[in-house]
């Protein structure tokens, strides 16, 4: 099947700073895509481009098999939603909706037949004559999704939609894309740096650094295999724990002389002789107690910092001299001080070259 | 590849890519070209000639400029400007920091107090300069009816006393700009972030300290708004001078633009008339271009 | 709770509870309120002088000090500077004059703001190469003399062929109103979000579109400001009305400069000072009626540098 | 046809004697005069007229200092050449002086018309203010000049004198009226520096000096109206002006002989100097009305005719450019200067130095008034070297 | 022991509007008081009452016994950290470390002293030289730290210092705000609507709505024993289950007529009688599947949404046709279209009022 959006070699300079160098990424008909990095990566740069609102330095964008390169934002066939809602603030929630309509000479009642789907959809009816000085939040946001809504159209752009909601809207809001997309099944393409929103909403992550894409995979493959130490870095919270040491065989020593046996790691690569790496194993694959009794790798350890965070709990500890963050129910009593066993498989960790930094 | 035939042409591209905005800056391109560059180079082409009434002279090299700097006049003009200026920028800056800290301390009239601070800006410098003038007058004004109630002593001659007579165009000139600097200055403190003055408080920094080291650095924007206002207002300043002193007593305020205004209409000699603007305009030039560079240049934009 | 209270506590009257006393008098507030009153005379000392003055006979003026009130105001001297004082040889006071400055005022307002607007606008969000030099000589050019372009600015507008005319002096005060309302008119629409900007291209706006539905609606504050800035400096201005206009046109300053600078044989400061406070009362008014607004609105213009 | 007239013409006196131009060349020709007065000569009304007529839309008539001012605007063809239209009027047989014609004429051309003389050749002294000390009124500077010790100590002001211009025509009287005319004609007209540097020159720049000792910035008035009040008040003894002031003298009721004295050339010279205004017509545009370029002429003539110049220069105070009309109406100041007329009329500054070397002398002057500092040698000096490089 | 900050009867009126009203709270000597609660609830109201940045209305304000109601901040041993950082943006670090103790005129050395020890303690030693604009967010935010940690106060009061933060950035300097407060011991009052920060840092939380303060605990009662609706709604995220219906005995019948038998719950008060309740649960306490079997409670559902989070899962299913989330860990493997079981231990949920609100 032809791609929904295709961006092919796609570079884009301001002055003298390379914001996206060559960069490639096919997107799938009704996909939904997420960018996830920290600020400054060239997230919105990248939206921006395909929507059209920044001309690219080089490369093409293809929409539903179109050269877009060099077409208004407009014949893209693209809606987006911006961050701070963008709403026209002299304009009512209906007259919001329909501007892009109006703009386009569309027939008065294909507008209001239109207006009032998308207000259906978005649950806004009774807000249509308000302006948007009187919404909250979430409404705004919502009137910011009818907006692009309202314009038909393939893809649906949306620039960090919900930084500006404090977290229950958020999550709230969040679901509510979610089904959004459930229902319209079209293209999504959705910039974030929340990676909950990412996990949560994506069919597909890709991960920026510095303009370019480390990682492009589901979010479980994300979470579970990440290619290389930045993308396991960037995604989970808290981070997963990194323990460096080298690796000879079967068994990593951590740099304090500690020995994790690896055998039942899933190397993607045979290799031979010994090199240094860098071990990775996320807080909830640290078990405590009896749990831990099972594991590969078991070791003692003193609890340093406890955040009860009400359904669970997490706890700082140092294990091989390193500090390491573990997380477990808040039903299990956990005080500073205490001592207990802590246990992994390495099976579910991560293994990674200490030079290049890619996953072994 | 496909796409590679429907990338427009660079011409066509710069022609016709955002079309109607490249129409809209006509007007302020036109005006750029034309009137501020072009005429700035009419200005220094014309300053190199002897022309009389006409700009249609000889080309004399720097004659005119040997001329200007041998004449005590235009020197006179030149120290004058800068006096004058130091002062008035200085002034109009600080009078007007204090009057919008002053306004600041939520004060009972406040809109009473701006509007009357405000008021001057409305009216021309002619109209300032009559007044003053009116007002300084040595026998009608001010000091006449201070001896006429008894104070004999009283002296208040400044528009007829060389020494002092930039003090009163200072007087009638910070009557009319401080206000607006004023509200300027006003907007800038209110910018500032409420969180700012209560770390302040915290910290135990008297206000008025904390208006000097902290609001103050903080209001670079409104302080580059004013600066550029006010400035521009004094290298202009002709009319006040003009209607208050005509550049007297004898020629005690004298300033460059009424030398160049003379020059070119009454005195019937344009080429020196151009070359005292010309240097005009490279004054400002030394001052404006540091500033321009620091603004425009040094983001490294394009 | 009660059991925690602290040794200091209970409710003592000499206890501090509730609002911090404070005297109506303190030494600051004397002192702020003291230094606002000096510069409110200084402010307001010229106005009451160019009134009373204007209310007083000549025989009162040459003979009385200049803070007494006029013994018998009258507004002779108004009704002589309005219509019947003599510039050569028509003694129609100043009225025609106010006609002439209307008819000159309101069309190079609403020039001047249009285009200044538009520049601002085009230069936030419509950047093309260059633009930040051009706005760059724009602000330098705002500190050229006007002396210096008047020549040029003849010529120019002699080969328009509009020379004399209405329409010249609207474009002279269009092109020395252009960088100053620029520099106000780009700083507002740069601290509007810039993303509203994209969303309406994103909705298919084009530049002008954008400009008059989404810009120009939130720019009211601005507009205020620029208003009362170009009213009141073209209200006031003299050389281009009188060069640039034609003599069908001239402006109520020329007559107001013609009736106190002939140099008549005893000045008829009283007719001056009526004719002078007449001819700022224009902006005058306007900057009392709109001052809260004008204020607002220089703080949206100018914060941003 | 209406015919717009240009004028700085906006005093009392000035206003008055304006009028009459327009009365009569209404009356005479029935065309309407379409008055369009500036205040503020040099600064205010110069720019104006210069560039409406460079700007292409130039007045019908309007009034110029006689003298070079216009010089560049004629050779540029801007201004219409008057030879045919007063061809028959045998100009040179009337006007008093030929030198007053010399600066119309170029290439052989006429282009403009002198209308009045006026001479700042007047010592103006006050009646009352002599009363006061009990002297007489002198007859002539140097009896002014040693009357000053006594008004001083009665508190009266020797000289009176009005801010900014009017001291600039000083020392063209001082000139004149103890330099002699051979010294005015030498400087003026021959450029002579060594003249300025003559002990001659060395007595004006001294009385200059002496003059500037009594005059102070306190008790300068605003304009030179105020110093006709002062005259007649008394609180002034006397002033160097203009032949205009009299026209405000008079609008203010005082009558010469009773309430003020003149003494022209300071009561020691034989001769006036003196310049005029005169009335440029400039080329209006293709497609002008043929009836206003014949109302152009029309004017042109009326302006010079016997009528016109007696109603004017009656009411302004100047003495007409004609010989052949009767002045018995005129006052007795007028009087004396027509007698002087008759031994010729020496050039003045702004009719053979140009605007640019007037304006500079006039920077001189006034900082010469103005800067103690300054002594005579200097101001010897630096006129000589203006005068060197003037063209 | 004396308290460290008491406050009492406290009231304070923006004109009419009545902001706090006789709000009383001790606070211990090192106590670490969490404010929490929605926007607008008079959160920085009353911290800026404390640190004598507002005149009260009414009511007095003591900080270690002294009544401190009319001095001035700076006379009051306080410290404030704000959410804007509030740096002089002009001074370097070190001056903004120092720039109160310099006005306050205090001797050079002492003052070198206490920035160089504030400075290490914050671990910003390398950044003293520079101006706040070249700082990322979280430098600045230790440097406002640093700001109250230089003067040597025993209350410090933070209003919302982490909520301009990204969220990793914001979870790494919670740790170091606990370590530090670990390490100095003063008081603590913070201000935040983040309840992952009141949760993992408090020692009490206080949750405030209009002003008023609705529970006063420590983070596991809070969590567990919400002492009505508000609170229960309120904290938790996703937020707790309600189920609304009647209670009568020891059922509760839900408003479809599912029965949960509710004897195992400890309730406040004895009570007799039927009347309208509302129940609820937290979704980490609804078991699925095997684990559900031993449930007091137990029932069919279908699974409509699945939000994977990395560690854990969050899915959407109905519960007595109202809609209810659950959390389990992202091991289970979840659609959406699922039949499965849930079940849950009323033991472990809430029971309220309908009327009152109240907890039962
Ligand atoms: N107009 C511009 N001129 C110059 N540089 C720019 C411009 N816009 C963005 N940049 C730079 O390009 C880079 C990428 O910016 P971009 O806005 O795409 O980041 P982002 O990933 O969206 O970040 P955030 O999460 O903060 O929104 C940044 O380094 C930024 O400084
Ligand atoms: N200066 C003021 N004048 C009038 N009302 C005010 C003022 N400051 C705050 N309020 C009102 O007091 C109430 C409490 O404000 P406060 O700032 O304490 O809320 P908050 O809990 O800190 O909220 P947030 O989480 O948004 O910071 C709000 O309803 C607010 O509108
Ligand atoms: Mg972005
Ligand atoms: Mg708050």
């Amino acid at each position: 099947m032809q791609p929904s959006v295709s961006i092919k070699d796609l570079s884009l300079n301001f002055g003298n700073v390379k914001v996206l160098d060559r960069l490639n990424l096919d997107i799938a008909q009704g996909e939904f895509i997420v960018l996830l990095g920290p600020s400054g990566c060239g997230k919105s740069t990248l939206l921006n481009c395909i929507a059209g609102l920044l001309d690219v330095s080089d490369g093409q964008i293809f929409i539903n098999g179109k050269n877009v390169t060099w077409e208004e934002p407009k014949d893209r066939g693209i809606g987006m939603v911006f961050q701070s809602y963008a709403l026209y603030p002299q304009m009512t929630v209906e007259r919001n909706l329909s501007f892009g309509l109006r703009v386009a000479g569309m027939p008065k009642d294909e507008i209001n037949r239109r207006v009032a789907r998308a207000a259906e959809i978005l649950q806004i009816q009774p807000l249509l004559n308000r302006k948007p000085a009187n919404l909250s939040g979430g409404q705004r946001q919502r009137v910011a999704i009818g907006r692009a809504l309202v314009r038909d159209v393939d893809v649906f752009l949306f620039d960090e939609p919900l930084s500006n909601l404090d977290a229950k809207l958020r999550s709230d809001l969040r679901v509510e894309i979610k089904r959004l997309h459930a229902r319209l099944k079209n293209t999504m393409i959705y910039v974030t740096h929340d990676q909950i929103e990412a996990l949560t909403l994506a069919d597909r992550i890709a991960i920026m650094k510095n303009g370019v894409i480390q990682q492009l995979a589901d979010p479980h493959t994300i979470y579970n295999k990440p290619v290389n130490l930045y993308v396991a870095g960037f995604i989970g919270s808290p981070s997963m724990n990194f323990i460096s040491g080298s690796l000879d065989g079967a068994t990593f020593t951590a740099d304090d002389g500690t020995k994790i046996p690896v055998g039942a790691y899933d190397f993607a690569a045979q290799r031979t002789g010994a090199s240094k790496a860098v071990l990775g194993v996320r807080p909830e694959h640290i078990l405590l107690g009896d749990a831990a009794q099972g594991m590969p790798f078991q070791t003692q350890a003193e609890i340093e910092i406890v955040e009860p965070m009400g359904s669970e709990t997490l706890a700082w500890t140092k294990v091989a001299g390193i500090p390491v963050t573990f997380r477990c129910s808040s039903d299990i009593p956990l005080h500073a001080g205490d001592k207990v066993t802590v246990g992994f498989d390495i099976a579910r960790g991560s293994l990674f070259d200490a030079k290049s930094e890619n996953r072994l | 590849m496909a796409g590679s035939s429907s990338r427009p042409s660079a011409l066509k591209k710069f022609f016709l890519h955002n079309l109607s905005a490249k129409v809209a800056a006509i007007p302020m391109v036109a005006t750029v070209l034309v009137v501020f560059i072009g005429c700035t180079i009419w200005t220094i082409y014309y300053s190199f000639t002897n022309s009389k009434l006409l700009p249609t002279g000889k080309f004399v090299g720097f004659d005119q400029y040997e001329r200007l700097f041998a004449t005590s006049r235009w020197n006179v003009s030149v120290i004058n400007l800068l006096m004058y200026g130091a002062m008035s920028l200085v002034l109009t800056l600080g009078l007007g920091f204090l009057l919008a800290v002053l306004m600041d301390q939520k004060i009972r009239f406040e809109s009473a107090f701006r509007t009357i601070m405000l008021y001057p800006f409305a009216l021309s410098f002619i109209v300032t300069g009559l007044v003053w003038q009116w007002i300084m007058n040595p026998t009608l004004g001010l000091q006449g009816t201070m001896r006429n109630l008894g104070w004999t002593n009283f002296t208040f001659d400044w528009i007829a006393n060389p020494r002092m007579v930039l003090f009163a165009l200072l007087i009638a000139g910070l009557w009319q700009g401080v206000g607006f600097c004023m509200v300027l200055m006003l907007a800038g403190l209110r910018g500032v972030d409420e969180e700012i003055w209560k770390a302040a408080r915290v910290d135990g920094i008297p206000t008025w300290r904390t208006y000097i080291s902290v609001v103050l650095p903080m209001m670079r924007g409104v302080l580059v708004t004013a600066v550029v206002l006010i400035g521009s207002g004094i290298v202009r300043l002709y009319d006040l001078v003009v209607a208050l002193t005509n550049g007297g007593p004898g020629i005690s305020s004298e300033v460059p633009a009424k030398y160049v205004y003379n020059y070119m209409f009454s005195g019937g000699n344009i080429g020196q008339g151009l070359a005292a603007a010309t240097m005009m305009l490279l004054t400002v030039l030394i001052i404006m271009v540091p500033w321009a560079y620091l603004e425009f240049g040094g983001k490294g934009r394009k | 709770m009660t059991g925690s209270a602290p040794a200091t506590g209970g409710n003592t009257a000499t206890d501090p509870r509730g609002p911090r006393p404070k005297p109506f008098f303190t030494p600051k507030k004397i002192m702020i309120y003291t230094t606002l009153v000096f510069f409110t005379l200084y402010f307001l000392f010229p106005l009451y002088v160019m009134v009373v003055t204007s209310l007083k006979t000549m025989p009162e003026i040459r003979f009385g000090n200049i803070f007494a009130l006029p013994s018998a105001p009258s507004f002779d001297a108004w009704v002589k500077a309005w219509t019947s004082a003599c510039t050569g040889l028509t003694c129609n006071g100043l009225s025609p004059g106010f006609w002439n400055s209307v008819k000159i005022t309101i069309p190079s307002t609403i020039v001047s703001i249009f285009i200044a607007a538009v520049n601002g606008y085009a230069l936030v969000n419509w950047r093309f190469k260059g633009s930040e030099i051009f706005f760059a000589v724009l602000i330098f050019g705002s500190f050229i003399p006007y002396q210096v372009m008047l020549y040029p600015l003849v010529i120019l507008t002699r080969s328009m062929g509009i020379f004399g005319t209405l329409q010249a002096v609207i474009v002279i005060h269009t092109i020395f109103g252009m960088p100053i309302l620029t520099l106000l008119f780009r700083n507002y629409f740069a601290s509007l979000p810039q993303e509203l900007f994209k969303a309406a291209r994103v909705d298919g706006a084009g530049f002008w579109r954008i400009f008059f539905e989404i810009m120009l609606p939130m720019s009211l504050p601005i507009f205020v400001v620029a208003l009362i800035l170009q009213i009141t400096g073209i209200w006031n201005d003299f050389l281009f009305g009188v060069v640039f206009a034609g003599p069908q046109n001239y402006p109520m300053t020329v007559q107001l400069n013609n009736i106190v600078n002939s140099a008549q044989g005893t000045p008829e400061y009283n007719v001056n000072m009526a004719a002078t406070v007449l001819t700022g009362l224009v902006p005058l008014i306007i900057y009392f009626v709109s001052g809260k607004l004008f204020v607002r609105g220089v703080a949206a213009g100018a914060v941003k540098g | 046809a209406d015919l717009e007239v240009t004028h700085w013409w906006t005093s009392a006196g000035e206003a008055a004697a304006v009028a009459e131009f327009a009365r009569v060349f209404e009356e005479e020709t029935g065309n309407k005069w379409i008055d369009s007065a500036l205040a503020g000569s040099g600064t205010g009304a110069n720019p104006v007229i210069i560039s409406r007529i460079i700007g292409g839309d130039p007045m019908g008539a309007t009034q110029m200092n006689t003298g070079r001012d216009a010089e560049e605007l004629i050779q540029a063809g801007l201004i219409r050449d008057l030879t045919d239209v007063v061809a028959d009027m045998d100009i040179d047989s009337f006007y008093v002086d030929q030198s007053l014609l010399e600066p119309c004429k170029i290439d052989g051309g006429l282009y403009c018309l002198p209308v009045n003389i006026h001479s700042w050749d007047w010592l103006w002294l006050s009646t009352k203010a002599y009363e006061k000390i009990g002297q007489p009124v002198p007859k002539d500077w140097n009896e002014y000049v040693a009357s000053w010790p006594k008004l001083q100590e009665a508190g009266i002001l020797p000289f009176g004198l009005a801010t900014g211009w009017p001291f600039s025509g000083i020392p063209g009287v001082l000139m004149s009226g103890i330099g002699g005319s051979d010294l005015v004609l030498k400087i003026n007209r021959d450029k002579d520096a060594e003249a300025v540097r003559s002990p001659e020159f060395r007595k004006v720049a001294e009385a200059l000096d002496a003059l500037r000792k009594v005059v102070s910035p306190e008790t300068m008035v605003p304009s030179f109206g105020d110093v006709g009040t002062q005259l007649i008040e008394g609180t002034a003894a006397g002033n160097i002006h203009g032949d205009w002031l009299q026209g405000d003298l008079q609008v203010a009721g005082a009558v010469p002989g009773k309430d003020y004295e003149c003494l022209p050339a300071l009561g020691l010279g034989t001769q006036l100097t003196g310049g005029g205004d005169s009335f440029y017509f400039p080329v209006l545009p293709e497609g002008t009305d043929p009836a206003v370029i014949e109302a152009q002429a029309q004017l042109a003539r009326t302006l010079i005719s016997p009528e016109a110049q007696l109603a004017f220069n009656l009411k302004k105070g100047s003495m007409p450019i004609r010989t052949d009309i009767d002045l018995s109406q005129a006052n007795p100041c007028m009087q004396k200067a027509l007698g002087l007329l008759k031994n010729g009329l020496l050039p003045s500054g702004d009719f053979a130095l140009s605007s640019d070397t007037q304006q500079q002398m006039q920077d001189l002057n006034t900082e010469f008034l103005d800067d103690d500092s300054i002594t005579v040698d200097d101001y010897i000096e630096r006129y000589a070297s203006i005068i060197e490089s003037a063209d």
